[in-house]
């Protein structure tokens, strides 16, 4: 069901990407912001990684430089992003648009990730042009691809993005990103501005492809229950690290970073058999500018003592199989999922 | 004022945004009360006309919208008072924190100034004592340094800071009723909950009623007395929040529920899917408005709208022709199959 | 000879003109050669000491020099040179020549003619304005270098300049020139101190020193200036007046309504574009009873008009009132018939220019066409409103016409005479504002002889010359009159110029200036002017 | 900072639901815009149909020769529906070829203003650095200027020709222009779709034609009535001093120049002239913010 | 937005944009002489002059220098605080340009004075909008955006100066030498520059306040039950505040500068009228001083603007 992979360090052929040491600053006015701080990730073929995170965790910012779409101007990034053993940091921008073929993107504005100026079947059919796919065979695969997600190209033929509901455009821009068949898809957000009614679809909708096309995905969301449902691994990041890496299950039964268990506990449960009881804890969000010595969690984190404001705690297996940068992780099972066990 | 008569009670409400070719209706046939010390949660997804309806209880709806029907707000009818009054009354009442905090406070304006000017306005109260009451309320709502705070800007503070700050200067003139619009929709989920908690604290401490709105289940459930579920500007669903929860007797919340996805699902789990879109304000099905989306549609479901009906539970109410049977025991929330069994 | 100003302005009603001449008529008669104190026209009050007068104008002028004079009427640059250094000699509105600073200019033969200076006659610096000090600057004159528009006449006798003392000059022409003195006034009227001029090492350097009325006080370029009376002016009590002031308003509307508001005492312009301001309250009119006539100049060395035919088609095919009557937008003007009109003692009626006959300029036209010289010409203009007025009625009359072709090009005020008269880049060439035509002379010769100053259009014609060298020469009238009519009988044959026109200036003024003195083209002699205590000058 | 947390739905301000609710503060509301909108934007249709057609007009005299005699009141006919001007022309045919003139010269200008500030502009949002500051300069400098100014500075040095105007008319707006096709390159190059493409493995070239583009159109053309308003009034002031283009051509700054001069004795001849450049620079500015307005709340509507 | 730092960096932002704008304007003077035909050399020795006459007196002048040369040696001198004396009146420039630059300055301050009575009238119509008030004044502030000022000038100068004889025609004097001869030459001027400010700074402020009153902290406002008065004043105004500054900005600039037909026509002698002369007589030390002015003026107003935004905006640390 699940394939729950120990991380394990070197290349191995399953790996479609592997992100090592990935580092993206940006400087605004003179001052530079960390968002993405010595991140590792690898993505195996057909498989779903999870990015969690609050805002500003660098989520998003991962999944742009993994496609080098981040703006060039006051932004500095370093490491190494191998796609199938080819680094991409290293391509030429002729080279990237060869590679484009097989990573797409999918935007979490369902809108705005249209032009809205153009019809429907030339947004689907944009990577195949550039991709040079000839007219006739582009005719077939953009019908393929609409039909992958449940339009006829009759339907949608002439109609610009307004005409359609925000669960339909994104599925149209899921469409436009396997018309060029990729093997990668970056999905940033992709249910987020959805209604509940209208998300599952979209969720159903990327398991499927997921499952037909062996297609791997990087799942980028805050929200944790949707993560949970699609992702095979999950990385949960904090100020532009990872803190904590596994399969879902390990993250989400037995969390050992204490922030993974933090943003565990705060997602609302549609639960309304007791009132909750407020707490009344709450801590300041440190700033990105100045991120905090040591563990960048340890201002808010009610286990850190002064080892974890001398030493930055690096990813490191934990008892139950996870990777966690923690000094003293957890290992007991989320108090919530034991609330629901009894 | 009796402590008995509801705070808040809408009877039969309906709005209207006067449009061409015809006039548009966001709300009908509204009807609800908020009892005293209570916390009331109002659902819906976009376009439900939750907005609209915080709107028009506040009277702060576009001139364009018409508001038709009575509210009553501690025991007065609103349309009977003179714009004016009303404008008064209702701020003195009730506190409402809106979905965004970064546009809901002037950027241009202290912070402080914009928590104690409500109660100068309205009760006249002395400058310093304005200032002094405005810090408690930081203090109160866990601002750390409330006397410094009181000159900053709100761009100094975070989101969740500056919810707070709204939440502290809806509290300023110690209102019967905190309406929290989306109030935690911006925020991160950690600071979501803290801010829930802190709205849920506020009230309980301050024996104040509460009208929680939000478009996620989640937010309402652990947090509410009753719950009002709003599908295309009617009320398909009301009752007490866990009634509601545990024994949805209307498709469209039943439908809802299951197509959340839940952290306690295995990986991969497919979700159940409502087809079909909601419905959009220019084109409302005549009958019932989840009609076109909803499995067991049938004849009178597209034509007639459902009146009210009553469940077991007396103040359990739905609006569906053919609500789903009432379930005994509190062990299955819904018949939703695939979502396996959830513990209590 | 043309200016700024001049060139906002026109022509006259012919009848308030006929009016307003009469009663210019009766003071002039009164007008005395030598002594000024009855020189006031059309005012009874007696002069007072003291106050102000402004002058309203719209340019400034660009060089104190005095060598480089251009445009003798009110308004133009010498205007304010007068009021500095004074004409040494000046026409007066009968075309006598009168004294000025000097004494008197005679001459027995029109070829030797002695000029007679005040004695004691101090420029404002302290020197003396004396032979040498004149010597000096007519020698200045004659240098090329100067770049005096009247080199040429000056450097013709400055050489036989001869001091007899330090009052007396002799002057010997190589020509007689029975108009010497009011060429003179016209070209070369102004002496400043030797000293000033020596000191200057370029020419914007020159300081206004002379011997004139008014001692420059300040000067705030292009938009007033303001002058002190000369407490060392030779003729006292004059100048009447403590404060003289010419400010630069450009709009002539704006130029209007300030006089009649009181906020300056005097402008000069023509009736019609008084309009009713005329009639309000403190305001009057005053004509400068000078006729002049408006022409505009055929390009005789190139193009169309080379050919006669073309001359006398386009006489043919205007009606000339009409023409002046779009450019006034008055009625009432009558065509002159030649160069002389007919209150001039050598008018002649016997020869006219052609008269308005549109059948044969339309054969003339045709003629021309047929003999592939088509009617193809460029009318260059000042871009003011007046004239281009006067550009498209000639354009839109004309274009009625079969076989005719015009175009019309306005050009800034500054480009007239360089696209014109040095680059002779037109057809023909309208510089607007009449030419003051008196006592005929310099003006003629300058219009019409082969070297004449102002004739752009390059005319030459032995005959002409002759003619106009025999009118120059003799002191006696009935010669005069007789080589005049052979210019009238020359200019009805050649059709040199395109005269469409008389006029006579106006001034529109308070009516409380007394001492209104016309000299040359009308320029005021600053040192009679001043306020009365109440309303002095007739309507 | 791009991640976006969790806003869900976030895009939904209490504002945007008032203002796409606003009340038209016009009575009759028609298809898009106020009856006055629509009067306006007809009454430039019709000055369009006017400028194009005006030579077919049945009966209109030509603008070049006399109808009647100088400076008549206007009577009832259609000649001299205003009145002749100061040689006997029909004002009304005037004024009408006057709108060919005056309109010919805007759009001229604006087409050459809107290609070059378009082209510049786009090349800066999108390459920023050296060339946006160069743009910026160029703007900041002409801001800086009167635009009389450096018309008659140019125009004293190129002479009044027809195309010497249109030139430097066009030449004025390009700043302005550039920065608007600037903004909103910048405000685009960071929406999904431009990622998208990019994503795709679009070049530089087709992202600005195929993407951004078509969507600069309409912020550009909600500007350009308001800067062609600006044209028309500096046309007419420049002709009004005397450097408009070469008479006997009818414009409408030349015949209210004309007229000043006999505003004492013929205040009627002002009155045609005025009557058009005001109407049309209303018209114009109306249009503008009708189009504004529009694009303002579409935009917002995102 | 701590002490004067926004200020100062405001105040070093704008300069060292303005420089650039500065030279490149600058040169574009200089440049004016070797373009435009004829030259003040032309103008100063009279028709008779040759072309060698003329081009000796350019060069006496320095005007048959390379352009750069010529560019350079003015900066040079500029940089000495020399920038020449008037050609034809010889007067010191820089005193010239100050005493007409004070005539205008002066004009143009009464008229952004008096076209702040658009700031009220904006708040009042804006809360009320669709009302008798707004659809009035909307349909007014259109009409005078739709006359051009030099329209404006003839029709206002012909009735008040010369129909009705209240106002001068023309005139000037200063307020330091008879202040109440000054108010009254300047107020048809004034009135003819401020009613188009007034009504494009009315526009401005109305649709600004319009937006900012559908701004979410408006709504608030109102949801608390404060008044429309206060909420105009307090919540209103200032968030509106840094597009009517722009705007008032903007029109300082042109309005110093810019008032060549309103300057002329009532011949006051300011800037306006005397650069517009000036370039006609190719007075070039006039026309690079009076741009130079421009230039410097431009900056120094947004740079007040700039100080002005980190005022009344507590977010701004000047981009």
């Amino acid at each position: 069901m699940t394939n729950t992979r120990l991380p394990v360090a070197g290349t191995s052929p399953s790996r479609l990407l592997e992100i090592e040491n990935l580092s993206v600053h940006f400087s605004r006015s003179g001052k530079l912001m960390r968002a993405v701080d010595g991140v590792s990730l690898h993505v195996a073929a057909g498989e779903t990684l999870g990015l969690v995170g609050e805002s500003g965790s660098g989520k998003t910012t991962i999944g742009r430089a993994l496609l080098r779409l981040l703006p060039e101007a006051n932004t500095q990034w370093q490491g190494s992003i191998r796609y199938q053993g080819t680094d991409l940091a290293s391509l030429s921008r002729a080279g990237m648009r060869g590679m484009r073929g097989r990573m797409q993107m999918i935007f979490q504005d369902p809108v705005s990730s249209f032009n809205p100026r153009r019809r429907i079947e030339d947004i689907v059919a944009e990577g195949l042009v550039i991709q040079g796919v000839p007219k006739a065979e582009r005719r077939t695969r953009v019908e393929a691809a609409l039909a992958d997600v449940g339009f006829a190209l009759a339907d949608v033929a002439g109609r610009k993005p307004h005409q359609f509901s925000g669960g339909q455009c994104q599925r149209i821009a899921i469409a436009r990103a396997l018309a060029v068949q990729p093997d990668l898809i970056v999905c940033d957000e992709p249910v987020a501005s959805l209604d509940v009614s209208v998300q599952a679809h979209v969720i159903n909708l990327l398991q499927d492809i997921r499952e037909a096309r062996r297609l791997a995905m990087i799942f980028i969301s805050h929200d944790l229950a949707v993560v949970k449902n699609v992702s095979d691994r999950v990385a949960v990041l904090y100020m532009g690290k990872v803190v904590e890496m596994g399969s879902g299950e390990q993250i989400y039964d037995r969390p050992a970073h204490p922030y993974t268990r933090k943003l565990l506990e705060a997602v609302p449960v549609v639960d309304a058999s007791r009132k909750l009881r407020p707490a009344a804890d709450q801590q300041a969000i440190p700033s990105r500018i100045r991120p905090p010595s040591g563990c960048a969690f340890r201002t808010r984190c009610p286990r850190a003592v002064a080892r974890c404001g001398e030493e930055e705690p690096i990813l490191t297996p934990a008892p139950r199989g996870q990777m966690v940068a923690c000094h003293f992780p957890h290992d007991e099972t989320a108090p919530f999922s034991t609330a629901r066990q009894a | 004022m009796s402590e008995d008569l509801p705070i808040l009670a809408c009877r039969d409400m309906s709005c209207q945004i006067s449009a061409r070719p015809k006039a548009l209706d966001v709300l009908q046939n509204i009807d609800f009360t908020v009892a005293r010390h209570t916390a009331l949660g109002i659902v819906g997804e976009s376009g439900a006309g939750k907005s609209m309806l915080v709107k028009s209880i506040m009277g702060i709806a576009p001139a364009s919208v018409r508001v038709n029907g009575q509210i009553m707000l501690d025991g007065q009818d609103l349309f009977a008072m003179k714009p004016r009054d009303r404008a008064r009354f209702i701020g003195r009442k009730v506190g409402i924190v809106f979905q965004n905090p970064m546009t809901s406070l002037n950027p241009y304006v202290p912070v402080g100034r914009q928590i104690a000017e409500a109660c100068r306005q309205h009760f006249d109260v002395p400058r310093d004592e304005a200032r002094q009451r405005a810090i408690e309320l930081l203090r109160t709502v866990g601002i750390a340094d409330p006397e410094d705070c009181y000159d900053y800007y709100p761009h100094h503070f975070s989101g969740g800071m500056k919810q707070r700050i709204m939440i502290a200067a809806s509290l300023i003139c110690h209102p019967d009723l905190l309406i929290a619009d989306e109030a935690t929709t911006a925020l991160d989920v950690t600071v979501q909950k803290e801010v829930l908690d802190l709205l849920q604290t506020i009230q309980e401490q301050r024996q104040m009623s509460m009208i929680l709105v939000s478009h996620n289940l989640g937010v309402v459930a652990g947090r509410t007395d009753e719950i009002l579920v709003l599908y295309g500007g009617h009320v398909v669903e009301y009752g007490p929040t866990s009634e509601v929860f545990r024994n949805p007797r209307h498709r469209y919340t039943e439908a809802l529920l299951s197509a959340m996805p839940h952290m306690d699902q295995p990986t991969h789990t497919r979700l159940r899917t409502i087809a079909g879109q909601p419905p959009s304000l220019a084109n409302k099905p005549a009958g019932c408005p989840f009609a076109p989306r909803c499995g067991a549609a049938e004849g009178p479901c597209h034509t007639t709208m459902p009146d009210m009906r009553t469940g077991t539970d007396s103040r359990h109410r739905f609006a569906c022709h053919f609500p789903l049977e009432q379930t005994v025991g509190p062990a299955v929330v819904s018949g939703a199959t695939d979502r396996g069994a959830r513990a209590q | 000879m043309t200016d700024a100003f001049d060139v906002n302005t026109t022509a006259t009603s012919a009848l308030r003109a006929g009016r307003t001449a009469r009663a210019a008529a009766v003071a002039l008669a009164m007008l005395c050669a030598s002594t000024a104190a009855t020189a006031y026209a059309a005012t009874q009050a007696e002069p007072v000491k003291g106050g102000e007068i402004t002058i309203v104008n719209g340019s400034d002028i660009k060089s104190w020099d005095p060598a480089v004079t251009s445009g003798t009427f009110p308004g133009g640059p010498m205007d304010m040179l007068d009021a500095v250094y004074g004409f040494i000699v000046y026409t007066d509105v009968n075309g006598k020549v009168q004294g000025g600073m000097a004494e008197s200019l005679t001459s027995p033969d029109a070829k030797v003619w002695t000029l007679k200076l005040r004695p004691g006659v101090k420029f404002t610096d302290g020197t003396a304005y004396d032979a040498e000090a004149v010597k000096f600057n007519w020698d200045r004159a004659a240098d090329p270098a100067t770049l005096a528009p009247a080199q040429a006449f000056v450097a013709s006798w400055n050489k036989s300049i001869k001091i007899v003392d330090p009052a007396t000059l002799e002057i010997t022409l190589a020509n007689p020139d029975r108009n010497f003195g009011s060429t003179l006034a016209q070209l070369a009227p102004f002496i400043a101190s030797p000293a000033a001029l020596k000191a200057a090492e370029k020419k914007t350097d020159i300081k206004p020193v002379g011997a004139g009325a008014f001692l420059l006080d300040s000067w705030n370029q292009g938009v007033s200036m303001t002058m002190k009376r000369n407490p060392g002016y030779w003729d006292q009590p004059r100048p009447y007046l403590d404060t003289l002031k010419f400010v630069v308003i450009p709009e002539t509307n704006s130029r209007i309504s300030t006089v009649v508001q009181g906020g300056a005492t005097m402008m000069a312009g023509y009736p019609y574009q008084f309009g009713s301001n005329a009639e309000a309250a403190g305001v009057t009119t005053h004509e400068i009873p000078l006729p002049g006539l408006y022409r505009a100049y055929f390009n005789q060395t190139k193009g169309t008009f080379t050919d006669r035919r073309a001359r006398e088609a386009f006489y043919e095919a205007l009606q000339r009132p009409r023409l002046m009557k779009a450019y006034t937008q008055v009625e009432g003007y009558i065509a002159p018939t030649n160069y002389f009109t007919k209150d001039s003692p050598f008018y002649d009626a016997t020869y006219k220019l052609p008269d308005y006959n549109p059948q044969h300029a339309q054969e003339l036209f045709n003629a021309l066409a047929k003999d592939g010289k088509p009617f193809d010409i460029k009318i260059v203009t000042y871009s003011n409103s007046d004239l281009k007025r006067l550009g498209s009625y000639l354009q839109q009359s004309l274009g009625a016409y079969e076989n005719v072709s015009v175009k019309l090009e306005l050009v800034d005020q500054a480009m007239l005479t360089p696209t014109c008269k040095a680059q002779g880049n037109f057809d023909l060439c309208v510089d607007g504002g009449v030419l003051v035509s008196n006592g005929a002379e310099p003006i003629i010769s300058n219009l019409l002889s082969s070297k004449g100053n102002d004739n752009w259009g390059k005319y030459n014609s032995p005959a002409m010359d002759k003619a106009l060298a025999s009118a120059n020469a003799t002191m006696d009238p009935a010669a005069v009159k007789a080589a005049y009519g052979e210019v009238q009988k020359i200019v009805a044959a050649d059709l040199p110029l395109y005269i469409f026109g008389s006029e006579t200036r106006h001034l529109l003024i308070r009516n409380n200036t007394g001492g209104i003195v016309p000299s040359n083209g009308g320029i005021l002699q600053k040192q009679f002017l001043f306020v009365c205590k109440e309303a002095c000058t007739t309507k | 900072m791009s991640s976006p947390g969790a806003p869900l739905v976030q895009g939904t301000r209490l504002g945007d639901i008032a203002r796409a609710a606003m009340p038209a503060t016009s009575m009759l509301k028609l298809p898009g815009g106020t009856l006055f909108e629509m009067l306006a934007a007809a009454f430039l249709v019709f000055l369009v149909l006017i400028a194009l057609f005006v030579d077919f007009i049945p009966g209109l005299v030509s603008p070049k020769f006399p109808y009647g005699d100088f400076s008549q009141m206007p009577d009832l006919t259609l000649n001299g529906l205003l009145g002749t001007d100061d040689i006997g022309r029909s004002i009304l045919s005037r004024v009408l070829y006057g709108a060919r003139a005056s309109l010919t010269i805007v759009f001229v200008a604006t087409c050459l203003s809107v290609s070059v500030g378009l082209l510049l502009g786009m090349l800066a949002g999108y390459y920023r650095g050296m060339l946006e500051r160069m743009v910026d300069l160029y703007a900041n400098t002409m801001s800086a200027l009167p635009s009389v100014l450096v018309v008659l500075a140019f125009v004293t040095a190129t002479g009044t020709s027809v195309g010497a105007i249109i030139l430097i008319l066009g030449i004025l707006d390009i700043g302005t222009y550039a920065r608007v096709a600037k903004a909103g390159v910048i405000s685009q190059n960071n929406r999904d779709y431009v990622l998208a493409a990019r994503a795709m493995g679009a070049t530089d070239a087709r992202i600005l034609m195929k993407e951004i583009l078509p969507n600069l159109i309409p912020a550009l053309t909600a500007v350009m009535p308001t800067l062609m308003a600006g044209l028309i009034i500096t046309e007419g002031s420049l002709s009004f001093l005397g450097y408009g283009i070469p008479a006997p051509a009818p414009s409408w700054g030349g015949m209210i120049a004309s007229s000043t001069d006999l505003l004492s004795r013929f205040p009627v001849l002002i009155v045609g002239p005025t009557m058009a450049i005001v109407l049309t620079v209303y018209a114009l500015n109306t249009v503008g913010d009708y189009l504004a307005h529009r694009l303002n709340s579409r935009e917002r509507g995102n | 937005m701590t002490g004067l730092k926004p200020y100062a960096k405001a105040v070093s932002t704008r300069i060292l944009a303005g420089i650039p704008v500065f030279l490149l304007v600058t040169f574009g003077a200089t440049a004016l002489s070797s373009l435009a035909p004829g030259s003040a050399a032309q103008l100063i020795l009279g028709d008779n002059a040759t072309a060698e006459q003329v081009a000796a007196l350019n060069s006496a002048y320095g005007y048959d220098l390379p352009l750069w040369e010529r560019y350079l040696k003015w900066l040079g001198n500029l940089l000495q605080g020399d920038l020449g004396q008037t050609l034809f009146s010889q007067q010191p420039v820089l005193d010239v340009v100050f005493d007409r630059a004070a005539v205008t300055f002066e004009i143009a301050f009464l008229a952004m004075a008096l076209s702040l009575v658009g700031i009220p009238a904006a708040m009042y119509t804006a809360s009320h909008p669709g009302g008798i008030a707004d659809r009035f004044l909307r349909s007014l502030s259109s009409l005078l955006l739709a006359v051009p000022t030099f329209v404006i000038v003839v029709l206002l100068s012909y009735v008040f100066a010369i129909v009705l004889r209240w106002l001068p025609a023309t005139g000037w004097a200063n307020f330091t030498d008879d202040p109440i001869a000054n108010l009254w030459y300047v107020a048809l001027p004034v009135i003819c520059l401020s009613l188009h400010q007034t009504a494009y700074l009315y526009r401005v402020a109305r649709n600004e306040m319009i937006t900012v009153l559908q701004e979410d902290f408006v709504q608030v406002a109102r949801a608390r039950g404060l008044s429309l008065s206060y909420i105009m004043l307090r919540h209103v105004l200032r968030p509106s505040m840094p597009q009517i500054l722009t705007v008032m900005g903007l029109s300082l600039t042109y309005m110093l500068a810019g008032s060549f037909v309103v300057e002329s026509y009532f011949a006051v002698p300011g800037i306006g009228w005397t650069v517009l002369t000036a370039v006609k007589s190719h007075d070039i030390p006039l026309v690079q001083a009076i741009l130079s002015l421009t230039v410097v003026i431009f900056v120094i107003v947004f740079m007040l603007v700039d100080i002005g935004y980190a005022i009344i905006d507590p977010r701004v640390t000047v981009s």
